[in-house]
């Protein structure tokens, strides 16, 4: 595995009761000076705007500092609902954790190219 | 023959933690409907965010306040009421800003209003100052 | 610290198709309320047959009526209150004969309100004739 | 297989909802002239009283006529909401299939020994 790379792995639902531990667990990958953030959402079987709220909020702040967050492995009823608000314009998406790797090995932050 | 009109309510305390019940009760409901998966599953996530949006906006986290959802049923169109007793707002008045926006100033919210619009066929609130506040979302079926 | 009472409601129509949404709605409430499964399993069955009998007897099938459930939790108990608007009846004028008497007399069922006082701590019949119904069941929590 | 048994397996749950199909089911095997039945529980979620009814209505008319229905593969949810309305006192209730069918050539009625 690529240095640097931090995996998170939200399970069961995310909305509003969930999202606030998922804030924690990426803030405190941040703090722990963490910039280049994988979500594998695998395990994810629902997500409300809560819990996309999770991943707009520190965009900003780790691209600004060279990191990216880079979604993987939505089933297709979470990734619909990432595509229905226009994510994948803004965010790597990608099938699952490998290909996050190797994302991240061409370009660290979407956009950046 | 007209098709019998059928009702279900739900109500719970203001808590997040109940939107696993509401979520059940409204996929129960529009599957009982006979909506597809994907139309099952916006009307799901599209009620989720108008519960959120309750508890944490019109309540402002105050658990000693109920949530209601009515479902009513004909045979065209499926009607879900969120109904709370919290302070009104005027829906005309937020800013609706694009993804971009939102994520260059940091915000973790205000995609909510937006999803329910796109997910559900019609939208409208209705706020009675000070007695209640009422959300009505309406999917019509899909005829065959 | 007293701890805070909490309310859920739900209504369905009088169908018996509506019988697992009261179920999950029961499991989901239990569950809350820090029951242990096999509790939570007593309880989701005490309250299927508190509604299947409402949906059978008070409202004899008659699909356009509405059946309620509504759950008060505190930190001692689960009261758990079914109420319809049907014919009431004189549920200690109801003979409850054993199992080998129902069999050998080929009864399919009568055994609903023996299974109700078995599986809670507590069961109650309020009736106001032509008004409503109620049934009242209460499982204590068992404090460890 | 014995000669004569047959094998019905209600599956999901058994409630006021889904009891009068199960109650089909039975009243066709007889009308078939089928007379010893075994019910496969093991599929079973979930059981209230009107499930139990089913059972109970056709007992006496089998047992009259040389056969029985033996009960088997419940799960402990299922076989609780059994046992606390003494079931196990009057139906043969063992733990599997072959349970059942090994029971058949034992003993085909019940309390008939
Ligand atoms: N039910 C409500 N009661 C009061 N205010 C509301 C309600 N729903 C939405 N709002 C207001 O509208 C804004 C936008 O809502 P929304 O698009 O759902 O995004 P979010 O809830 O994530 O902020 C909220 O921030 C809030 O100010
Ligand atoms: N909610 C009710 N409304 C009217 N009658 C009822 C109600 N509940 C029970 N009963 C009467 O009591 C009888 C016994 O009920 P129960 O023990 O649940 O067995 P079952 O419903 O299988 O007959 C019923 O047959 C019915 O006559």
């Amino acid at each position: 595995m690529q240095d640097g790379l931090t995996i998170l792995s939200p399970a069961g639902f995310l909305d509003a009761h969930t999202a606030p531990e998922f804030e924690t667990a990426v803030e405190q990958e941040i703090e722990a000076g963490h910039r280049k953030l994988i979500v594998d959402c695998q395990g994810l079987t629902y997500i409300s705007s809560a819990g996309l709220g999770v991943f707009m909020s520190f965009l900003e702040e780790l691209r600004e500092s060279g990191g990216d967050i880079k979604i993987c492995g939505p089933s297709p009823k979470v990734l619909q609902v990432f595509e229905i608000l226009g994510f994948p314009a803004i965010f790597d998406m990608l099938p699952d954790v490998a290909a996050a790797v190797k994302r991240y090995a061409e370009c660290p932050v979407k956009g950046g190219e | 023959m007209p098709s019998l009109e059928r009702t279900f309510i739900l109500q719970v305390p203001s808590s997040t933690e109940n939107l696993v019940m509401i979520r059940d009760f409204v996929t129960s409901i529009a599957e009982q409907a006979g909506l597809t998966p994907g139309e099952v599953a916006d009307m799901e996530l599209a009620v989720d965010e108008a519960c959120a949006n309750v508890m944490e906006h019109a309540y402002g986290r105050d658990m000693t306040k109920e949530v209601s959802v009515r479902a009513t049923l004909d045979g065209d169109t499926v009607e879900i009421d969120v109904i709370d007793t919290g302070q009104g707002f005027d829906p005309t008045a937020v800013e609706q800003l694009e993804l971009d926006k939102l994520i260059s100033s940091r915000r973790s919210g205000g995609l909510g209003m937006r999803l329910m619009k796109k997910l559900m066929d019609e939208v409208h609130y209705e706020m009675i100052p000070g007695k209640k506040n009422e959300l009505r979302m309406i999917k019509r079926l899909r005829k065959k």
